[in-house]
């Protein structure tokens, strides 16, 4: 098991979002969350990935397993598109960024500066970052965001080398990703509807 | 009981509302035979003539201006150490006493200033980090305004407020040494004999107690209102879910 | 650690923005400050020490919120949170090259618009060896008032109210050192303090500023 | 009523600004206390209701 | 148009940054000067209508790439500029916005200042008018500076360097009225030309700040 | 005839990214633009919205009548979805915000910050933009990045409310918008590929 999650609560902006979520994911399997806008996705990768502590609940994750994608992309856009991989690789101690480049179908576009590129080539490079990363884990925020169909096509591909590999994924998304082997855990019966109200001290949750 | 009690809400405004009249009274007790007895019935000073009258105004809220600082030092390290809401929301209640009460320090003085030093400021080390401290105040405050998280906001403001704390301390003594100023010594301080005279020095002593109950009412009745105000809020942010 | 120190110094060199902005505006201050004031060579000479002082630390704050909001804003700021790099080493060496593109060049450039400003010839070696001292003490200073900001709309205000009382003491005994250092005084113990504070903000501040982050990241 | 001699500008205003400043700080206090206890009332008086 | 107008002065106002960044600057420098250049009486006060001059004009220069640059960056101003208002008017109502929020609070927070730098007491009525009267053009010579450099990534830097020597007669003017009327002296003829710059400015840099702005979005 | 397009060329960055474009969009129609990353669809549109001029060919539009989404919304953080809306309504002297509130689901929001939206509220934010500036044509860039299935539907249905009171759209998208009726215009045959090289005069273009 890669991640284990029991009893998980999240909140953002001091409100709980989602409560009573309960998952694990295995070496090589990837789960994809689903739940309408707002419902609490990227807060719940973002807990994931430890930048929010939960409300409630407990993570079982290994010390760096995980690479975080999230709805930014972090490139620099007068840095190129080599040198962006190549910062990612040299903080994460990771591989060689030719791979990435090759996977991504990035290879003419490496001496480009980022801000250069059109929406999806920028998108591309983004997740070409979680190869340089080694690590196992992923945590998708809607990755697919501005590509074409080839390169969501290209994307399925990269996720199945990875698992194959032994990593895991988690993947939040709105659309078909061509992962039908994939998992999928809907967010929207973890949803907080109703106001839980009691003591005094309550109101300082 | 420990006095950890008092960092439950609950409690804390169960035993404000009941100790809060009987603060209000003491306060303007205090202050009312302090500042009557200090301005119509003390002689002028030989030297001062009739300024020294402002002393009552000037000294307590000087020296509240850096206590209520000291308090809000504690409260975010209690906060820091045990995340006791309440000690974060009541040393958010005493920045504006405390910035006031400079305020106050800083205008009485530049009032005394102009007939004793000839200018109404000068850059006296006391006076500058008086300045100083000013800024920190509007510095902190302005960190709590600009945070809507409370929690967030505790945290960061906090943390501040112990950093400031030991650059405070570091520009007191930078200023000290670079002008000696106009300024008189702490002739309060105990173990000198040529202390003000007493004359002076009882109606003084009722303002300064004077000043401190202030300090504590307001303190009491600004943190009730920061609690109840958190509660709005929590209690808001649920009806959003909803 | 090194690759991120590159990085940042390479976007501060390659966007400008940073690099450069500090020194431009010292240079500025120190034009528009005779224009302003008048040129007569006897008080300009008095306050050149000040100015100089006054022109560094403010072309400092005037970078500060680079340090975090650029990579905050593009989303890097996450992706380094969630990396095998501890918090506190990032912001140390985010202030480091704050430094190295705003302080050191600062430094190096000071003495040329100590001429600028009539500085007094015996000043110019404490000019530079005061801004060595305490350049550093800006830029962690700094990084600790930009890490309590960072994600604020209001950041650039608050930065600047935040970290003014906290530059002072630098600000007092650099100034002290340049000035007796023209009038040939005594000057090791503000010489001193500059340093002491330097190293006491170098060793403790990237803890502070790591806390702040963690709880704005959150 | 005491002689403050060619003082008492100075003296006068120094009561009169501490009274003005402190005076504004106690009426900023009542003021915010009362805006906060009313909304709070109503809020729970509400979500008392809608609770049932 | 007054949609937009109210629009920047509420931003302004609500995420800080424009609101209040400038005044705390101002505060700072005249706190700063006299810590750094010591505080004899005689020459803070020769030198305070220079520096308050100076620090008015550095306070409007921080916050001017926030003209355009937050619009542009979010892409409001590409969709500002294929809306039904001309892009001069977009100009001239954002470089008055700016002024309302950084000129305007300059000039009425500019006397207490005055006390802390010893400011002759002649003075104080010249320095606010001088004021009214030189920080439009700061407002619009900066909008134009802003308009020639929006989108660049340097911008920053480039931005000050552009705008500083534009500012050089505004400044000359605006500190010789202050001093004279410190000294007492007759103050006609710059108080006239720092009126005309400012109308001049105020009618024609708008059409030219528009032309670079089009340039810039293409 | 709400725009019309004979042999267009447009360029980014100094390079012509598409040639011989022709299209014309009559009101009641959308026009729907494909082509993979990088292809030039942001160009496009951006020299329809009048942003930059074409390299060549004429475009046959009345003054006014274009309002333009792009990959950025143009949202204030710090300003209510309410204050955001407004302000356009004002610029645009159009209609009240209530309409367009209730159109893309956001009445629930109005006095929440836009800061403080989810990826796809700040994205029908952007949309419900559209609907107050009253402009006949719509020139939208992958409007529903981020939109989960219920909005893109709530998307079409203001597309062709729009199309039925007699506007137009032209939408550049890579993924299925549920809207079968719009024409759709493939980009590929336009590309340009080779880079034509001749006099010295043309290094310029
Ligand atoms: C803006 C100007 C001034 C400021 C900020 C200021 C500040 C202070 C401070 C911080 C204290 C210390 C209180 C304590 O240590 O407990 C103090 C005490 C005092 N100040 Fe001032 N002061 C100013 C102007 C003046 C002037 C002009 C005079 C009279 C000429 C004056 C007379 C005194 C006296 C007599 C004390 C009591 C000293 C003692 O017993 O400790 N102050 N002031
Ligand atoms: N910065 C913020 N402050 C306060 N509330 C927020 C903030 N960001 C998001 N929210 C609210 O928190 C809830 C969860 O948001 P989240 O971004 O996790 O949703 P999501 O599932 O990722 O949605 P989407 O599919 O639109 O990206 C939403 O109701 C949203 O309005
Ligand atoms: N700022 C820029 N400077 C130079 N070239 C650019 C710039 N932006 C984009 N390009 C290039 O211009 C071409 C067209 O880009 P454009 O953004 O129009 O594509 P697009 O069809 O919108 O792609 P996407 O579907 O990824 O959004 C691409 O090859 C891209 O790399
Ligand atoms: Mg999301
Ligand atoms: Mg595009």
């Amino acid at each position: 098991m890669v991640i284990g999650v029991r009893n998980l609560a999240v909140a953002r902006g001091g409100v709980t979002v989602l409560q009573g979520l309960g998952f694990a994911v295995a070496p090589g399997e990837a789960l994809i969350l689903r739940g309408p806008n707002g419902s609490g996705k990227t807060t719940l990768l973002r807990t994931l990935a430890g930048l929010q502590p939960p409300t409630a609940g407990e993570i079982d994750l290994a010390p760096e397993t995980i690479a975080y994608a999230a709805h930014a992309d972090g490139l620099k856009s007068t840095l190129t598109v080599a040198e962006n991989l190549a910062f990612w690789a040299a903080i994460y101690g990771g591989p060689d960024i030719g791979p990435a480049v090759q996977a991504m179908d990035l290879a003419a576009l490496v001496r480009r500066r980022a801000g250069e590129l059109s929406a999806g080539q920028k998108r591309r490079l983004g997740l070409a970052r979680l190869l340089v990363t080694g690590r196992p884990l992923w945590l998708l925020d809607e990755p697919t965001v501005s590509l074409d169909v080839a390169s969501v096509a290209l994307f399925a591909g990269a996720v199945r080398g990875h698992l194959a590999g032994g990593g895991a994924a988690i993947i939040a998304t709105h659309v078909d990703l061509g992962l039908p082997e994939a998992r999928v855990q809907d967010l929207d019966p973890h949803r907080v509807r109703i106001m839980v109200r009691d003591g005094f001290d309550e109101a300082f949750a | 009981m420990s006095i950890w009690e008092y960092a439950n809400p609950k409690k804390f405004m169960q035993t404000s509302a009941w100790v809060l009249p009987w603060a209000v009274g003491l306060t303007v007790a205090c202050l009312v035979v302090g500042l009557v007895w200090g301005f119509f019935f003390t002689p002028d000073d030989y030297k001062q003539g009739s300024t020294v009258k402002i002393i009552y105004l000037h000294v307590p809220s000087a020296m509240m201006a850096i206590n209520a600082w000291v308090m809000m030092l504690v409260a975010s390290l209690i906060w820091i150490v045990r995340r006791h809401h309440v000690s974060a929301l009541a040393a958010k209640a005493a920045a504006p006493i405390g910035l006031t009460f400079t305020l106050v320090a800083l205008v009485t003085g530049a009032l005394w200033g102009q007939p004793m030093w000839g200018t109404w400021w000068a850059w006296d080390p006391r006076l500058t980090s008086f300045l100083i401290l000013c800024l920190f105040y509007l510095g902190y405050i302005a960190l709590w305004e600009a945070i809507e998280n409370p929690d967030t906001a505790a945290d960061l403001t906090s943390i501040l407020c112990l950093v400031g704390s030991v650059f405070a301390l570091l520009s007191r003594y930078a200023v000290n040494f670079w002008n000696q100023g106009l300024h008189q010594g702490a002739s309060l301080s105990l173990d000198r004999e040529e202390n003000v005279s007493n004359v002076f020095w009882v109606p003084l002593l009722v303002c300064i107690a004077g000043f401190v109950l202030l300090f504590v009412t307001l303190v009491l009745m600004r943190t009730r209102t920061e609690i109840r105000a958190r509660r709005l809020k929590a209690l808001l942010a649920r009806e959003r879910v909803a | 650690m090194r690759a991120l120190l590159l990085r940042d110094v390479r976007l501060a060199m390659r966007t400008g923005g940073g690099f450069g902005l500090g020194l431009a505006f010292f240079l500025i201050l120190a034009v528009l400050v005779p224009l302003g004031v008048g040129a007569e060579g006897g008080t300009l000479g008095r306050i050149a020490p000040g100015i100089l002082w006054v022109g560094a630390l403010l072309a400092c704050l005037l970078s500060l919120d680079r340090i975090f909001a650029l990579d905050h804003e593009d989303g890097s700021l996450d992706l380094l949170a969630t990396s095998p790099i501890p918090l506190e080493a990032v912001v140390a060496v985010k202030a480091m090259a704050h430094w190295l593109v705003t302080g050191l060049p600062l430094t190096l450039m000071a003495p040329g618009l100590g001429v600028l400003l009539n500085l007094a010839p015996a000043a110019y070696g404490w000019l530079v060896l005061s801004l060595l001292l305490g350049t550093p003490t800006l830029s962690i200073v700094g990084a600790f008032g930009a890490a309590l900001t960072v994600g604020l709309k209001r950041g650039g205000l608050l930065l600047s109210l935040l970290v003014l009382p906290l530059y002072v003491p630098t600000l007092i005994f650099g100034a002290e050192v340049v000035r007796r250092g023209a009038e040939g005084m005594a000057l090791g113990t503000p010489l001193a303090l500059l340093a002491a504070i330097s190293l006491g903000g170098v060793a403790l501040l990237p803890f502070a500023a790591a806390a702040a982050l963690r709880v704005n990241l959150r | 009523m005491p002689d403050l001699g060619k003082y008492a500008f100075a003296v006068l205003a120094s009561y009169a600004a501490t009274a003005l400043l402190i005076a504004g700080l106690v009426a900023l206090s009542l003021w915010q206390s009362a805006r906060t206890k009313r909304a709070l009332d109503e809020v729970e008086a509400r979500q008392g209701k809608t609770d049932g």
